[in-house]
């Protein structure tokens, strides 16, 4: 299973220990053993529930212990396998931990694709990014899949909701593990398909079928950037690896056009997957699906994968100026944007995907200022709080939705304009909800609070390095990126007061059915709430560190020690090329100053906030009117789907169906036809020539003869 | 296995073998009763098949040239022979060909009601004609195998066809059998110019190899067989044909057509159009012209496909986007670029069959075609709905599936020396899950509102005997091509290394003289 | 004499067809075809002056075959004239599809 | 001597063949042939075939005239004088091509004055001197060209086995 490192460094006398991996195949495994079982667990389901839909009904579940295997089995494969990857790579870390690992460490297992020019192998690759990844994936994973075990269990799709969730975690140890660009474009398109398989998971339901399919198609298009620039890269390294490629990327021109080129198209794969402008329109959409899969694709991992992949290309970005300035700002405005948005929305999982689009926004900002190991480390605290609050959301739509069945009552369990002080019924939901959005907002010590100011603060010292190649327009990014914080703080505040806080919304009878949501799901809000606090406290900046008692020195940068060996090449290449980067903010100030402000401008937003919605009077969704002007805007979206549409779906279709019914039926066809009808024509004016009289025959055979003679003859 | 198979000298008899099985079998299912035809038919397809499966280990992989080869004169005063032999290029062909026509004969056991021998001995006959093609070595045997191909078809399509199947099958007809009176000419010239040299006639295909050409030479034979291997291919615009003979044609028939006939033409342009006229082949006009057809054909078809309302319409221009993604790879003139064709070839086999085969499953449950009539299956009929989520992102090539690794390899190798197309030509990918997931989800998923619909039957176990090997390939090949890659390799380097091989002199001298303006490029008519 | 015998022969064989060509009587056109025999036969003969006897051997052929065809062919004009009774060929347009 | 008599017998079978097409009547054109045959006979006689010349009369002009004669009785032609020559323009194209014809092949044989004797026509002289008019003509059939007159026999039992089905009252 695995081949150790064989270079002979065990015996030197230097003291740095070889890195042993601990069955690192295994992580990789186990989801797609757990995958297999459940598939074929749902797909013995599938056929009986067949039977029962043809017969025109459903098939009836029964309850506890007399439900049928396929629906207890899934309750400890999908879990199980999940804590067992999760434990393997713990081990795994913890064992780099305790050495110095300066080279990634790649794990080869077959030859994947070979032919005379290009190789690719089947080769995982454990450096201190992917391993943290990993943890990420398999441990958010784990609980979400825990979470997913109450909210999905009367579900008749359960053993087949396991089987994507299993097949998603694979695709995406394979998209943070795999050793070199085709293999992570493998994990890349695979969990694109998952979240598909996902979105759509009630496939019966027309708009949620639709929104998984434009969640293909739309990551599609991200996969073409990705595609051609592998092609690009390929052209210019002549192998795909990781090792060997950014070894040799060190020889590149700094701001090359072809390293330029590269870098942007693979933003494009990344702004597909992460959800950036212009291809952020899938992910809100992608709400159709259930919601543990929101939070576990659509917030915790999945989407970060475009963050990761920047991070992972470090070297290539520090390279090119355009391409990181392009990174940043497409992520920066991402995050106004989508945080616009979320200022109106009513759909509870919609406020949270259009934050979730925003936090991505941030994360991108944050490497296109080549702090790379900081976006990670905002995607990490994103994965704890994002999660937490998706997983909320479900509980909270869980509970309503069973209240609004067993009433009879049709309307949207998902509106927040129905619900409002729910915090009576589930305190533990409201609690560690909060917590979250405490988090989000970025308000010390919590754990957003590290992560989103030290974007901030990169990118003002960014923006005033010595040579930074554009500084007026990292100073807008930062002043952008300053302000979305306190929208970030006011729709995070406005959604907690519209579902909690308030009076209750959902009807007199309704209300008797609202219940805290079982030990099982509430058991992994928890562990992410504590998560949600603590997780910012691995990387606190350095200077702050003596601000954060007790801890401080201990965890002082330690992400960014941590992540040194990935991103130090790329630090070099900046730092080279750039400078220093500022000691001081565009309007004075030092990280200290910001970072106070800051969070005292995000505690005032939530406060303000707070009172302002508290006070007004929100109506049931059936009674809200309209809304005019600028709300309206804000509300569908900016019609940016509308535009979309009108530019690009229609247009295609309708160049689609010209090229069918006019080019192909008439051009081609009628060309092809034409030679038929051209061929029957001359035959009827050659027939005339055939009178069935012998003597015309005769005659025509003699002319014929006296030709041929003529011609010997003369 | 190598072993026993050299212990019973599997490899003097077993080309032989292959094309006279069928042909044996012909008799033995017109001999047999009406109702009995289809399993005599079958399980006699299903040893060839056994038989061909051991090619598998009696070929060397380390020869790049024709193996098992053998000759034997059949008409001594013309130099032709009755030749055969193997290489990597054709090795997997004429597997696929042993494979599919047994899958679609398993296929056609409820589809086809009457006339159940004649169709059975034309089904074996079509094996035997397309195994022909692959094993030929000789001109003349390879352009009877060529023409012996389309009858079969072409009565398959006439006979047991859908409603407009005379049509379909005449415009099939009349289209290849154009082209490939062109390539008959060419064939014949080359033959008088070998005669001119060697001094007697010949069509052996390793001895017209070695008649040198002029360049201006070579684009008129280039011309009249890339004519007749495009319209089998088939390239845009030569592709209306396939829609409707597709769309026509019973199950069965479409599976081996998509599966591989499509490929005679692909399979020309690797076995003789590159190597023959390798001048031609390289001369920049003939390649831009090929790779820019190519690419429109991707990227043309799939939209065309898009807006399809029949499913197998639609499917029937995918292939057509596919079989461009094979040329683009062919004209990338590189090692990757013909491997990747090569997958692409094997991968759109096994893909595409499979749809066809689904949806003629479909729509012997419900007897229509029209996309708008389904809606919600997956609910009914869940083995179903997976085999076909499963073949259809093989066959969009999704990454894990066979058809990415092909199509991955044909656009690394397109990249390498046409930047512009290649790029263009990977839109295709998008343009793939444009046409494929509408028709996923309008069959497949969305509510399942009528009463027909829920009427439909899971997979029965012959068809998933008939699936099952064909998804387990797609995904197999995805995750590990190696195995084919490496047998293929050597015999793709030796067709590269004989394009190249045509001296940078007389490269010069075709460009002299379409300077002097002495000819037109004609890679295409 | 042997060019002269040529030229006359050439006079012959166009006399012939110009009679296949004109009437229409089957069975006059049949005899005009065998004026055309005869013409070859001429030329045959004149032929076998200069370059011996094969030419002669021909001739015996070609009477032969002459006889064979007379057989036939007026067998078929028999039977044809059984069915439309009339030998004109304007009558019976077999060759029409 | 030999040359007048030749003229007198070509312009004899030229009249004949005139007669054939001209003729109203089958039998009257069918009597002019006899005479065209008959001439060319002699003119075979002063070739030096004279085996071919006896055969002619014997097999052409007496077997297959009346064959033809027979034919012409039996459908009840003989009273049929319609004209059946065709008219027009169509007779006059096709006048015109075979005027041209024998100007072609009258020009090519007329010029290039062949002078006796010639090879060819000492071998035959000899053949006759040695084999005698038969022998001269069964030496090279029964030897050089066995198989052709052996397929000409099987060619005359086809064409009565034929003659005889197609001739047949009911079909078979």
């Amino acid at each position: 299973m695995h081949t150790a490192l064989v270079e002979g460094g065990q015996a030197t006398v230097d003291t740095a220990a070889q890195f042993e991996p601990f069955f690192p195949g295994l992580i990789i495994l186990l989801p797609l053993i757990g995958f297999l079982i459940n598939g074929a667990l749902a797909l013995k389901h599938a056929r009986v529930s067949a039977a029962a839909v043809r017969l025109g009904g459903e098939l009836d579940l029964g309850e506890g212990d007399h439900r049928p295997e396929t629906h207890t089995l899934p309750s400890y494969v999908g879990p199980g396998v999940m804590l067992a990857a999760f434990l393997i790579a713990s081990v795994n870390f913890i064992r780099m931990l305790s050495v110095e690992l300066h080279e990634p460490h790649v794990i080869e297992y077959w030859t994947w694709i070979a032919t005379g020019t290009f190789t690719v192998d089947a080769a995982i690759q454990l450096d201190q990014l992917s391993i943290l990844m990993t943890m990420i994936v398999t441990g958010v994973g784990f609980l979400i899949h825990v979470f997913s075990v109450g909210y999905m269990s009367d579900d008749g799709g359960y053993p087949r909701y396991f089987s994507y969730l299993n097949l998603f975690i694979f695709f995406m140890l394979v998209l943070v593990m795999g050793a070199s660009y085709p293999l992570m474009f493998v994990g890349w398109e695979g969990v694109g398909l998952c979240s598909y398989l996902l979105i759509g998971f009630w496939f019966s339901d027309r708009e949620k079928s639709d929104a998984g399919k434009k969640a293909f198609i739309v990551n599609r298009i991200g996969d073409f950037g990705f595609l051609i620039a592998m092609f690009l890269l390929f052209g210019m390294f002549g192998t795909l690896d990781f090792v060997p490629l950014f070894s040799e990327a060190d020889n590149l021109e700094y701001g090359g056009s072809l390293v330029t080129a590269v870098t942007l198209f693979l933003f494009l794969g990344a702004a597909g997957k992460s959800a950036q402008i212009p291809l952020y329109v899938w992910l809100p959409d992608a709400m159709a699906g259930p919601t543990p899969v929101s939070a576990l694709i659509h917030a915790a991992t999945m989407v970060t994968a475009g963050v990761y992949l920047v991070v992972r290309s470090s070297v290539l970005y520090a390279l090119s100026p355009i391409a990181s300035a392009t990174v940043a700002g497409v992520g920066v405005f991402t995050a106004l944007f989508a945080a616009t948005i979320a200022l109106k929305q009513n759909d509870i999982k919609k406020v949270l995907a259009y934050s979730t689009v925003s936090q991505l926004g941030y994360m991108f900002l944050g490497v296109g200022v080549g702090a790379y190991a900081t976006g990670i480390f905002h995607l990490i605290t994103h994965a704890f709080f994002k999660a937490l609050l998706f997983l909320g959301a479900g509980a909270v739509i869980h509970s309503m939705h069973r209240s609004l069945h067993r009433t009879n009552d049709h309307q949207d369990p998902q509106d927040m304009r129905n619900m409002g002080g729910l915090k009576a019924f589930m305190p533990i939901t409201w609690g560690t909800m909060w917590v979250a959005t405490f988090a989000i907002a970025g308000i010390w010590p919590f754990a957003g609070f590290f992560s989103k100011d030290e974007i901030i603060w990169q990118t003002a010292a960014f923006g005033g390095a010595a040579r930074a190649p554009y500084p007026a327009l990292y100073q807008v990014y930062w002043v952008i990126a300053l302000g979305t914080a306190i929208l970030t703080a006011f729709y995070m505040t406005r959604m907690m007061v519209m579902t909690f806080h308030g009076s209750n919304r959902t009807g007199v009878e309704e209300a008797k059915h609202l219940y805290e949501a079982p030990p099982v799901m509430w058991l992994p809000l928890m562990a992410l709430a504590v998560l949600s606090v603590v997780g910012g406290w691995i990387n606190v900046p350095e200077a702050l560190r003596e601000t954060f008692i007790g801890l401080g020195p201990l965890t002082s940068e330690w992400l960014h020690r941590w992540l040194e060996p990935v991103t130090e090449q790329a630090h070099h290449i900046q730092e080279f090329n750039l400078g220093e980067v500022a000691e001081q903010a565009p309007f004075g100030g030092g990280e200290v100053t910001w970072a106070v402000i800051s969070t005292v401008l995000a505690l005032a937003t939530v406060l303000t906030s707070f009172h302002l919605v508290i006070r007004k009077n929100v109506r049931a969704a059936a009674e809200d009117p309209e809304l005019s002007g600028f709300s309206k805007v804000l509300y569908h979206k900016w019609y940016v789907d509308e535009v979309y549409d009108r530019l690009i779906v229609q247009p295609l279709i309708r160049t689609s169906r010209f090229c069918w019914r006019v080019i192909d039926a008439r051009v081609i066809d009628g060309i092809v036809n034409g030679v038929g009808w051209a061929a029957r024509g001359v035959g009827f004016i050659v027939s005339m020539f055939q009178t069935g009289t012998v003597n015309t025959y005769a005659l025509v055979l003699t002319i014929g003869a006296l030709i041929i003679l003529g011609v010997s003859v003369f | 296995m190598t072993a026993l198979l050299d212990s019973i000298g599997y490899s003097g008899w077993v080309l032989h073998t292959l094309i006279w099985m069928p042909i044996l079998g012909i008799g033995l299912v017109l001999w047999a009763d009406e109702q009995r035809a289809k399993y005599v038919a079958f399980w006699w397809s299903a040893v060839v098949l056994i038989l061909s499966l051991g090619l598998w280990w009696a070929f060397d992989p380390t020869v790049g040239g024709i193996q098992m080869e053998s000759a034997t004169p059949w008409i001594k005063s013309w130099g032709v022979s009755y030749a055969l032999g193997i290489d990597g290029i054709s090795l997997f062909m004429v597997m696929l060909t042993t494979f599919s026509a047994s899958i679609s004969i398993l296929a056609s056991f409820n589809y086809i009601q009457n006339r159940q021998r004649p169709f059975y001995a034309l089904m074996l006959m079509l094996e035997a004609g397309v195994v022909g093609v692959f094993l030929a070595t000789d001109l003349f045997l390879f352009y009877v195998f060529f023409e012996l191909t389309l009858v079969p078809m072409y009565f398959i399509v006439g006979i047991w066809g859908g409603a407009r199947r005379i049509y379909a099958a005449i415009k099939f007809f009349l289209y290849t059998a154009l082209g490939s009176l062109l390539m008959l000419v060419g064939i014949l010239y080359l033959v008088y110019r070998a005669k001119t040299l060697l001094g007697a006639p010949t069509f052996a295909y390793a001895e017209l190899l070695q008649v040198p050409l002029s360049g201006t030479e070579q684009l008129w034979l280039f011309g009249a067989f890339a004519l007749a291997f495009s319209v089998k291919i088939p390239v845009f615009p030569l592709h209306t044909w396939l829609p409707d003979a597709h769309v026509e044609a019973p199950t069965s028939g479409s599976v081996i057509l998509a599966a591989v006939l499509l490929k005679i033409g692909t399979y020309g342009f690797l076995r003789f159009l590159l190597p023959l006229f390798p001048v031609a082949a390289q001369h920049p006009v003939v390649v831009n012209t090929m790779l820019v057809l190519a690419v429109i054909g991707i990227i043309y078809t799939a939209c065309v496909a898009a807006v399809q309302s029949d499913a197998k319409k639609l499917v029937a221009y995918t292939s057509v986007a596919h079989m461009g993604f094979v040329v683009l790879g062919i004209f990338a003139l590189n090692v990757n670029g013909l491997q990747g064709g090569l997958v692409v070839m094997i991968s759109h086999g096994i893909s595409t069959g499979a749809l066809f085969l689904l949806l003629g499953m479909l729509s012997e449950r419900r007897h229509t075609r029209e996309i708008e009539e389904f809606g919600g299956i997956a609910r009914v009929a869940p083995w179903f709905a997976t085999a076909f989520v499963v073949t259809a992102l093989a066959s969009i090539g999704l990454p894990g599936t066979s058809g990415f690794v092909g199509e991955f390899l044909v656009l690394l190798g397109a990249f390498e020396d046409h930047k512009g197309l290649a790029l263009t030509a990977t839109l295709g990918v998008i343009l793939s899950a444009y046409y494929m997931l509408p028709m996923v989800q309008r069959i497949f998923f969305n509510p399942l509102e009528k009463q027909e619909n829920r009427e439909i039957r899971d997979l029965s176990k012959r068809e998933i005997v008939i699936l099952a090997p064909l998804c387990a390939l797609m995904i197999w090949i995805g995750w590990n091509p190696t195995p084919l890659l490496e047998r293929m390799e050597p015999s793709v380097r030796a067709v590269i290394e004989r394009v190249e091989g045509a001296t940078i002199e007389a490269r010069a001298r075709v460009e002299d003289e379409v300077n002097e303006g002495q000819i037109v490029d004609d890679g295409q008519e | 004499m042997i060019n002269e015998a040529l030229v006359l022969s050439s006079l012959l064989f166009v006399l012939g067809t110009f009679g296949v060509l004109v009437r229409r009587n089957a069975i006059i056109m049949f005899l005009c075809i065998e004026l055309q025999l005869n013409a070859v036969n001429l030329a045959f003969i004149a032929f076998s002056r200069l370059m011996g006897i094969d030419g002669q051997v021909f001739v015996f052929f070609v009477m032969t075959v002459a006889a064979a065809e007379a057989a036939v062919g007026l067998a078929i004009i028999i039977s044809v004239f059984r069915h439309y009774e009339t030998v004109n060929v304007d009558n019976f347009k077999l060759l029409r599809w | 001597m030999i040359e007048v008599l030749f003229y007198v017998f070509a312009a004899v079978a030229l009249g004949g063949a005139l007669g054939v097409v001209w003729a109203k009547s089958p039998v009257g054109s069918l009597l002019y042939m006899v005479a065209t045959l008959a001439s060319l006979a002699c003119i075979f006689v002063l070739l030096e075939a004279h085996f071919l010349a006896a055969i002619q009369v014997i097999v052409y002009a007496g077997a297959i005239m009346v064959l033809f004669l027979f034919v012409i009785m039996l459908l009840n032609l003989g009273h049929d004088y319609q004209r059946d020559l065709k008219g027009g323009a169509f007779a006059l194209l096709s006048f015109v091509i075979i005027g041209l014809m024998a100007g072609i092949l009258a020009r090519q044989f007329g010029e290039n004055a062949i002078t006796e004797p010639t090879a060819g026509g000492r071998a035959i002289d000899a053949a006759l001197a040695e084999h005698g008019a038969v022998g001269a003509i069964a030496q090279p059939l029964y030897t050089t060209y066995v198989v052709p007159f052996e397929i000409t026999g099987i060619l005359l039992l086809v064409a009565i086995v034929g003659a005889l089905v197609l001739a047949k009252k009911s079909s078979l």
